[in-house]
C-alpha cells in the first residue's frame, strides 16, 4: 500500500513546498508599487464599464439550460457507438428512435421560439 | 454478454406508456402550430383513453420483457388503469380552471401525460433502477406543474419547494439503490428475493442501509411522516387541478412501488413491519392533528392526504394478501372521493379571487344546495362514514390488520379516523352553518366538471353500497403478486 | 308478504329523496303529506308483517330477505339484507308507530318555521336510518344505520343553527358518538375475523362454537360493543351530549333523544344477547354502568329548572334502567322497558313541546305554573305519562320497571345492591317528575302578562298524537303483566325465540332466588310502590302545597293558624332533612361531577388535541431548510434503528 | 488496487457534504448544487460497486442517473429563474409565504 502511493505522497509534498516557497520569496523580495493601474480589473488598459452584477438577459440562461439537456443526452451515443456494428440494423433503429425523441423536443423548442435571439 | 436483438423486446408490454408518450409528443408538436392548438385537449383525451384500453387489454397476462426490466402483471395493470383514469378525471376537472387563470397551455396536457407515463413505468416493473427512472419521469413534470402559474407567488414557491425536496429525496433513493446493488449485485427484485438469505448473511449493513434509503425515497412521495413537510405547502400553492393530481396520482404510484418493494422484494426482512407500524401511526396521527386548525380547504386536504397515507401504511405494516388488496381498494376509493372533493374546490375557485379559505364557504348551502351536499358527501367519505366507499376502504384495511393480530395498530387507526371527523366536519359546518355575510358569487358549471362530479359521486356512494366489484378487482389485482 | 320487507325502510327513503331534492319547491302541505305518508306506509307494512310473523309457529318466526351479497370473498361473507324476527318486529313497530305520531305532531309544531322542508327531509332520513339499524341482518348494515342516525341527530340538533349553542351541541353529540362508534367498530372487526361473518344469524349459530364462554376475547368484544352502546344510548361517561341535544326542536327530542335512537344501544345488546350471555363479566359491567347511570342522572334531574333538561336527564336515567335489565341478563325486560319508555317519554317530550309552544318558547319552569286550566289536553296526557314513568300500578311503566327491579334482584346475574339502586332511582324519578308537573301545571301562574295572553291549547295535529300516546302509555304495559298477577306475559313469550340460544349459558339460578319466588316478588313490588307514592307525596308537599300555604299565610296577615304553622314546620323539616340535601347533592353532581369533571374531561381532551395541533403546526415553518432538517433527522433515526437490528 | 471501502468512504463523505449543504445553505443555487453533489455521490458508489462486483450494470445505471440529473438540473434552473424574476431573491428562507 505505502509503496504504491509513495510517489504520489512525494509529489504532494514537493508541490506544496514549492508553492509555499515561491509565495514566500515573492513576499520577501518583490517590489511593492501602489499605482492605481494595478488595482484595476484589466491591466492591459480597457476600463471596465458598469457593475459586474448587472443582470444577464434571460436568453443566456435559457440557452444554457437547453444546452445542458442536449449535451447530456449525447452520453447515450457513446456506448452505442462502441458496439454499433455488433448491434446492427436493430441498434441503428433504436438509436433513431432515441434521436427522434430528442428531435421532438427540438421542434417543440423551435415552435416556442426559444432559440430566436430577439 | 447478453445478445441484444429485437426478440427480447416485446413492445406490447409497454404499449400504454407508448400511447401516452406519443400523445404527449403530438401535443408538443402541434400545440403552437396555428389552427391545431385547440386540439390539445382532444389529443390528450384520446391518448388517455387509448392508454386505458391498452392497459385493460393487458389484464390477466403474466409476462416479463426487456430482459427483466419490465414486468407486466395484474398488479401493475390495475395501477396503470387507475393512473390513466385519474389523469382523465383531472383533465376534465381542470381545464376550465386553468383557462380562468390564464394558464391553460398545451404543455399542461403534455406534462400531465408524461407524468402519468412515469407512474405507469413505476408500476410496471420489478427493477429498482426502472422504478427510479419512472419516479423521475413522474416527478420532473410535477415540479413544473406545481409552479405552472408563473405569475403567482404561491405557485412559484410551491414549485420551488417541491423541486428542492423532491430532488433531495431522489438523491437518497439513488443512494439506496446503489447500496442494494452493492449488497446483492442486482437491482431486480425477483433475483433479490431469491438470494435474500445469502444477502442478509453477507452484506447486512449495505442491505439495511439501502432498504432504509429506498424507504425514505418512496416514503417522501407518499408523504409519510417525517418526510411529509413539503406536502401542505406544495399542495396549497399549486394550481388546484394539479393539487388534485398530486394528492392521488403520485401517491398511488408511490404506494404501488412501496407495496412491491417491501411486501414482495424485502418481505424477508421481518423487522420492517415494526418500522412501518411506527411510520403508519406517526403519519396518520400527525396528519390528523395538523389538519385540525387549518383555515384553508386545500391545505386541510393536504394534511388529510398525509393522514390517509398513514392508513395505507397500515397495510405495509400488516402485509399479506388481505392487506395488499385492502390497500389497492383503499387507493382506488381514496382517488374517487378525494378527486371529488378537489373537483368541488376547483369549481369554487373558478370564481375570481378565491383561494378556498374557510371564510369563503359560508352561504354555499343556500346558494348552491346540491354543490354543498356533494361537498358534504365527499367530506363524509374522507372521514370514513358509512355507507360511502371511504368507510369500506377503512373497514377492509383495519379488518385485515385485526386478522393479522395488529390490534393496537387498528385501535390507533380507528381512533384517528374518528378524530379526523372533527376537521372534515368543520368544512361542512362552514358551508352549512356559519352565517354568511357577503353575497355569494355565482358558480358556473362546465359540462366536463359535471361529468367529474357525477362519476365521483356515483363512485363514492355506489362503491360504498356495492363494494364487491371493486374488492374483487383488488383481489384479482394482487393475483400472482406474491 | 315477506318479500316486501325492504319496503319498510324504502318508504321513508323515498320521502327523504322527494323532500330533499325538491327542497324549497314543494308547498308546505305537500311536504307534510309526503313526510307523514311515507312513515305511515312503513307503519302499515310493519303491521302487516308483524301479523305475518305472528301467524308463524314461534320457533320459525324469522323472515330474512337478502337483497344482495355485500362482501363476497370466500371465508368472509356479508349479505346486504333485512331480518325480521320478534325483536326487530317490536322495534319497527315502535319506530314507525311513534315516528308517525311525531311526524304528525311536527306538522303542527313546525308550522311557522321557514325551514320545514329541510326539517322533514332530515326526519325522514332519520326514520330510514333507524329502520335500517333495526332491520339489518348483520352488524355492518346495522353500523351503517347506526352512523346514519348519528348524522341525522347531528343535523337535527343543529337545526336551528342560528343559535350558537345549537350548533355546538350538534357537534358535541356527533363527536361523542364517534368515540362510542370506535368501540363498536373494533368489536365488529373482532367478530368478523373470528366468526368470518357479520350476519346475526351466523354469529348466533357460530358463537358457541367459535368462542369460549367467559374467555377474554368474548368479554372484550362485548365490552367494545358496549362502548358503542354507551355513546349512542348516553350512558356514563358518554352521556354528556344528550342534555345538550335538547337544543334541537322538541319533536326531535321526542323521536330521536327519547323514543328511538338512544335506545339503539339497548337493541344492539339484546340483539347480541348470546355473546353477552357468554361473557358474564361484561354483563356485570353493563349492569353496574346501567345502575350507576340511572341513579346519577335521576339525581341530577332533581334540580333542573329547564323542562326539557329534566326530561333529558330522565331519559338518561331510564336508559340506565334498560341497561341494568340487560346487565342482569333479562334482555326481554330491557326491550319491554324500551317500548313502554318510547310511549311515555315521547309523550312527555311532546307534552313539553306543547307547553313550550304555548309559552312562547319559554322553557324555564320557574316562569310557568297553573297551566292546567289553559292546556287541559296537554295536562291530562302529560299526567298519564308521568304516572306511567313513576311506576304507578296499572300504567305501562309500572310493569316494565317492576320486571327490571325484580330481575335485578332475583336473576343469577343480579344483586340486591343493583335492586337497591333501582329502587332508590324509582323514588327519585317519581319525585322529579311530579316536581315538574307541579311546577308547570299547578300553583301560581308565574309567567308575565304578555306570555299569558298568548297561552293557548295546541292544534289538533299536536293534541291527537298526545292522546294516542296517552292511551298507549296506559295500556302499553298490559302485554307484559308479571306471572304473579296470574296473567300470561305475552311479551316475554314473544321474544323468547330470540333469547333462546343465550339461555344455555345462563348460570343456574341460585336456590334462594328460586324459592323466594312469589312472596319476595310481592313484597318488593309493594315496597317500591309505597316508596314511589311517598316520593310523590313529598313532591306534592314541597312544590305544590307549601307554596299555596305560603300564599295563604301571607294573605292572612293577622293571626297565624297553629295547625297550618305546624304543617308548615313539617314541610320545613321535610325540606331540611330530605329534600334540601338531595337537591344539594343533585346540584353538586350536576355542577361539579357532570359539568366540570365528565364534560370537562371530554372538553379537555378536545383542548389537548387542539393545543397539540397548534404546537405541531409551529414546526411547519414554511422554510425548506427546516423541512430538509426534519427529513434528515428521520433518515438518521431510521438508519440507526436498522443498523441496530 | 484501492479497496472498495475507500471509494465508498469518498462517496459517503460527498453525500454527507451535500446533505449538510442543503441544510445550511441559504442560496438556492448552492442548495441545488449540493443536491447534485449527492446524486453524484450515489453515482460514485454505483461505479465502485460495479467495479468491485465486476458487473457492468452499475455503469449503465450511472448513465441513466446522469441523464436524470441533467433533466432535473434543467427544470431546477428554470424554476429558480422563474422564482427569481418574481421575487428578486435567491435566499431560500424568504420563501415561507405558506406555512402552518
Amino acid at each position: 500500500m505505502f509503496e504504491t502511493f509513495f510517489p504520489i505522497l512525494l509529489l504532494v509534498v514537493f508541490a506544496t513546498l514549492l508553492a509555499i516557497l515561491l509565495v514566500t520569496f515573492s513576499i520577501l523580495f518583490g517590489r511593492r508599487t501602489k499605482l492605481g493601474k494595478k488595482g484595476e480589473s484589466y491591466e492591459c488598459g480597457i476600463d471596465p464599464v458598469g457593475s459586474t452584477k448587472d443582470p444577464v438577459p434571460v436568453k443566456f440562461y435559457l440557452i444554457a439550460i437547453l444546452f445542458i439537456i442536449f449535451d447530456l443526452e449525447v452520453v447515450f451515443l457513446y456506448p452505442w457507438a462502441v458496439i454499433s456494428r455488433k448491434l446492427g440494423l436493430f441498434g441503428f433503429i433504436e438509436m433513431l428512435v432515441f434521436v427522434v425523441i430528442l428531435l421532438v423536443g427540438y421542434f417543440y423548442i423551435l415552435s416556442r421560439g426559444a432559440l430566436k435571439w430577439d | 454478454m447478453i445478445d441484444i436483438t429485437a426478440a427480447g423486446l416485446d413492445f406490447s408490454l409497454i404499449a400504454p406508456e407508448i400511447a401516452l408518450l406519443v400523445a404527449a409528443f403530438i401535443i408538443l408538436l402541434t400545440g403552437y402550430v396555428r389552427g391545431l392548438s385547440n386540439l390539445s385537449f382532444t389529443i390528450a383525451f384520446i391518448g388517455l383513453v387509448v392508454g386505458i384500453a391498452l392497459s385493460v387489454g393487458q389484464w390477466g397476462q403474466q409476462a416479463s420483457g426487456f430482459y427483466g426490466m419490465v414486468t407486466c402483471d395484474n398488479f401493475g395493470v390495475a395501477f396503470k388503469v387507475m393512473f390513466a383514469s385519474i389523469t382523465l378525471l383531472v383533465l376534465l376537472l381542470g381545464t376550465r380552471y386553468m383557462k380562468s387563470r390564464g394558464i391553460l397551455k398545451p404543455e399542461y396536457y403534455a406534462l400531465l401525460l408524461i407524468s402519468t407515463m412515469g407512474m405507469m413505468v413505476m408500476a410496471n416493473t420489478t427493477d429498482l433502477v426502472v422504478m427510479f427512472l419512472g419516479l423521475e419521469i413522474m416527478s420532473i413534470p410535477l415540479y413544473v406543474l406545481a409552479g405552472f402559474a408563473r405569475r403567482s407567488l404561491e405557485s412559484n414557491e410551491s414549485g420551488l419547494k417541491y423541486f428542492i425536496m423532491g430532488s433531495f429525496a431522489s438523491a437518497f433513493l439513488l443512494m439506496g439503490i446503489a447500496f442494494i446493488f452493492g449488497a446483492s449485485g442486482t437491482t431486480e427484485l425477483r433475483r433479490i428475493v431469491a438470494d435474500i438469505g445469502f444477502i442478509i448473511d453477507h452484506h447486512r449493513i449495505f442491505l439495511y442501509t439501502g432498504v432504509t434509503l429506498i424507504l425514505v425515497g418512496f416514503g417522501f412521495k407518499v408523504a409519510a411522516v417525517p418526510f411529509h413537510s413539503w406536502v401542505p405547502d406544495v399542495y396549497q400553492g399549486a394550481p388546484t387541478p394539479v393539487t388534485a393530481f398530486f394528492s392521488v396520482g403520485p401517491k398511488a404510484a408511490g404506494f404501488a412501488v412501496l407495496l412491491r418493494i417491501f411486501l414482495f422484494g424485502f418481505a424477508g426482512l421481518a423487522f420492517l413491519s415494526s418500522v412501518f407500524w411506527v411510520l403508519a401511526v406517526l403519519t396518520m396521527t400527525i396528519g390528523n392533528v395538523l389538519a385540525l386548525r387549518q383555515k384553508n380547504v386545500k391545505r386541510l386536504l393536504a394534511y388529510s392526504s398525509i393522514a390517509h397515507a398513514g392508513y395505507i401504511l397500515v397495510a405495509l405494516a400488516v402485509g399479506g394478501e388481505n392487506a395488499i388488496s385492502a390497500a389497492v381498494f383503499y387507493l382506488v376509493a381514496y382517488a374517487v372521493f378525494n378527486l371529488g372533493g378537489f373537483a368541488v374546490v376547483t369549481l369554487l375557485e373558478t370564481r375570481s379571487g378565491c383561494k378556498s379559505d374557510f371564510v369563503e364557504l359560508p352561504g354555499l348551502s343556500k346558494a348552491h344546495p346540491y354543490l354543498s351536499a356533494v361537498l358534504a358527501l365527499f367530506m363524509f367519505a374522507l372521514s370514513g362514514f358509512p355507507p360511502t366507499v371511504g368507510f369500506f376502504g377503512k373497514f377492509y384495511l383495519f379488518a385485515a390488520a385485526v386478522k393479522a393480530n395488529f390490534i393496537w395498530l387498528t385501535v390507533i387507526g380507528v381512533m384517528n379516523s374518528f378524530l379526523s371527523v372533527y376537521y372534515y366536519l368543520r368544512v361542512i359546518k362552514a358551508s352549512y352553518i356559519d352565517p354568511s355575510e357577503k353575497s355569494w358569487a355565482p358558480v358556473t358549471y362546465s359540462p366536463a366538471m359535471l361529468v367529474v362530479l357525477f362519476i365521483t359521486v356515483i363512485g363514492t356512494l355506489g362503491l360504498g353500497l356495492f363494494p364487491q366489484q371493486l374488492l374483487q378487482f383488488a383481489r384479482e389485482a394482487i393475483f400472482a403478486f406474491l | 308478504m315477506a318479500d316486501y320487507l325492504y319496503l319498510i325502510p324504502l318508504f321513508p327513503l323515498i320521502g327523504f329523496l322527494i323532500n330533499g331534492l325538491l327542497l324549497g319547491k314543494l308547498s308546505r302541505s305537500m311536504v307534510n303529506l309526503v313526510a307523514c305518508a311515507s312513515v305511515a306506509a312503513s307503519f302499515v307494512v310493519s303491521l302487516l308483517l308483524f301479523f305475518d310473523l305472528k301467524s308463524l309457529p314461534p320457533d320459525s318466526r324469522v323472515i330474512e330477505q337478502v337483497l344482495f351479497t355485500w362482501i363476497p370473498s370466500g371465508t368472509l361473507h356479508v349479505n346486504f339484507g333485512f331480518l325480521l324476527d320478534p325483536l326487530s318486529a317490536v322495534m319497527i313497530l315502535v319506530v314507525t308507530g311513534v315516528g308517525f305520531l311525531i311526524h304528525v305532531y311536527s306538522t303542527g309544531y313546525m308550522k311557522h318555521d321557514p325551514g320545514f322542508g329541510r326539517y322533514f327531509a332530515y326526519l325522514n332520513l332519520f326514520t330510514f336510518s333507524m329502520l335500517t339499524l333495526v332491520l339489518a341482518n348483520n352488524y355492518l348494515l346495522m353500523f351503517v344505520g347506526w352512523e346514519g342516525v348519528g348524522l341525522c341527530s347531528y343535523l337535527l340538533i343543529g337545526f336551528w343553527f342560528e343559535k350558537k349553542s345549537a350548533s355546538d351541541a350538534g357537534k358535541k353529540a356527533f363527536i361523542v358518538n364517534r368515540i362510542g362508534d370506535f368501540g363498536f367498530l373494533i368489536g365488529m372487526f373482532l367478530i368478523f375475523w373470528h366468526v368470518g361473518s357479520l350476519d346475526f344469524r351466523v354469529v348466533m349459530e357460530q358463537a358457541p362454537i367459535v368462542f369460549i364462554a367467559g374467555s377474554g376475547l368474548v368479554t372484550a368484544i362485548c365490552l367494545l360493543l358496549f362502548v358503542g352502546a354507551t355513546g349512542k344510548s348516553a350512558q356514563i361517561p358518554l352521556y354528556v351530549w344528550l342534555p345538550d341535544a335538547m337544543e334541537g326542536p322538541t319533536p326531535v327530542s321526542a323521536l330521536i333523544h327519547a323514543a328511538t335512537m338512544v335506545t339503539a344501544g339497548v337493541y344492539m345488546i339484546a340483539r347480541t344477547n348470546i355473546l353477552y350471555m357468554m361473557a358474564p363479566d361484561a354483563l356485570m359491567v353493563v349492569a353496574i354502568i346501567g345502575a350507576a347511570t340511572a341513579l346519577f342522572a335521576a339525581t341530577i334531574g332533581l334540580a333542573q329548572n329547564d323542562i326539557k333538561r329534566v326530561l333529558a336527564y330522565s331519559t338518561v336515567s331510564q336508559l340506565g334502567y334498560m341497561f341494568l335489565a340487560c346487565g342482569v341478563a333479562s334482555f326481554t325486560a330491557g326491550i319491554f322497558h324500551l317500548m313502554t319508555h318510547a310511549f311515555f317519554k315521547a309523550l312527555l317530550f311532546l307534552g313539553a313541546g306543547s307547553v313550550i309552544h304555548a309559552m312562547s318558547e319559554q322553557q324555564d319552569m320557574r316562569y310557568m305554573g297553573g297551566l292546567k286550566k289553559y292546556l287541559p289536553i296537554t295536562y291530562i296526557t302529560f299526567l298519564l305519562a308521568t304516572l306511567a314513568i313513576s311506576g304507578i300500578p296499572g300504567f305501562s311503566g309500572f310493569f316494565s320497571k317492576d320486571e327490571i327491579l325484580w330481575k335485578s334482584f332475583s336473576s343469577a346475574n343480579g344483586h340486591p345492591i343493583l335492586w337497591a339502586i333501582g329502587f332508590v332511582t324509582a323514588g327519585l324519578t317519581a319525585f322529579y317528575m311530579f316536581r315538574l308537573v307541579y311546577m308547570t301545571f299547578h300553583g301560581k301562574e308565574r309567567m308575565d302578562d304578555e306570555t299569558r295572553k298568548h297561552i293557548h291549547e295546541s292544534p289538533y295535529s299536536m293534541t291527537v298524537p298526545l292522546m294516542v300516546l296517552g292511551v298507549l302509555s296506559v295500556i302499553g304495559g298490559w302485554i307484559g303483566i308479571p306471572h304473579i298477577f296470574g296473567a300470561t306475559n305475552y311479551f316475554e313469550h314473544w321474544l323468547e325465540p330470540v333469547m333462546a340460544a343465550g339461555k344455555h349459558f345462563a348460570p343456574v339460578h341460585t336456590a334462594a332466588a328460586e324459592s323466594g319466588g312469589a312472596s319476595t316478588e310481592w313484597m318488593l313490588m309493594i315496597l317500591t310502590v309505597v316508596f314511589v307514592l311517598a316520593a310523590i307525596f313529598i313532591a306534592y308537599l314541597f312544590y305544590n302545597k307549601r307554596t299555596e300555604l305560603a300564599t295563604a299565610w301571607r294573605q292572612r296577615l293577622t293571626g297565624v293558624h297553629n295547625l297550618l304553622l305546624n304543617k308548615y314546620y313539617v314541610d320545613e323539616i321535610y325540606g331540611a332533612i330530605i329534600v334540601r340535601p338531595v337537591i344539594n347533592l343533585s346540584l353538586f353532581l350536576w355542577k361539579v361531577v357532570d359539568v366540570v369533571f365528565i364534560d370537562g374531561f371530554i372538553n379537555g381532551f378536545a383542548t389537548m388535541y387542539d393545543g397539540s395541533s397548534e404546537f405541531m403546526s409551529k414546526m411547519q415553518t414554511g422554510r425548506v431548510r427546516s423541512y430538509a432538517t426534519l427529513f434528515v433527522i428521520g433518515v438518521v433515526i431510521l438508519i440507526a434503528y436498522m443498523v441496530m437490528e | 488496487m484501492i479497496p472498495i471501502s475507500a471509494y465508498l468512504i469518498v462517496a459517503a463523505v460527498l453525500f454527507g457534504i451535500g446533505t449538510v449543504g442543503v441544510l445550511i445553505s441559504r442560496n438556492m443555487i448552492v442548495v441545488f448544487m449540493c443536491v447534485e453533489l449527492m446524486l453524484n455521490a450515489a453515482n460514485l458508489a454505483l461505479i465502485a460497486f460495479s467495479r468491485a462486483l465486476n458487473i457492468m450494470d452499475g455503469h449503465v445505471f450511472v448513465f441513466l442517473a446522469l441523464a436524470v440529473a441533467a433533466a432535473e438540473a434543467a427544470v431546477g434552473l428554470a424554476i429558480v429563474l422563474a422564482v427569481y424574476r418574481n421575487r428578486e431573491t435567491v435566499n431560500i428562507d424568504r420563501f415561507d409565504m405558506m406555512k402552518w
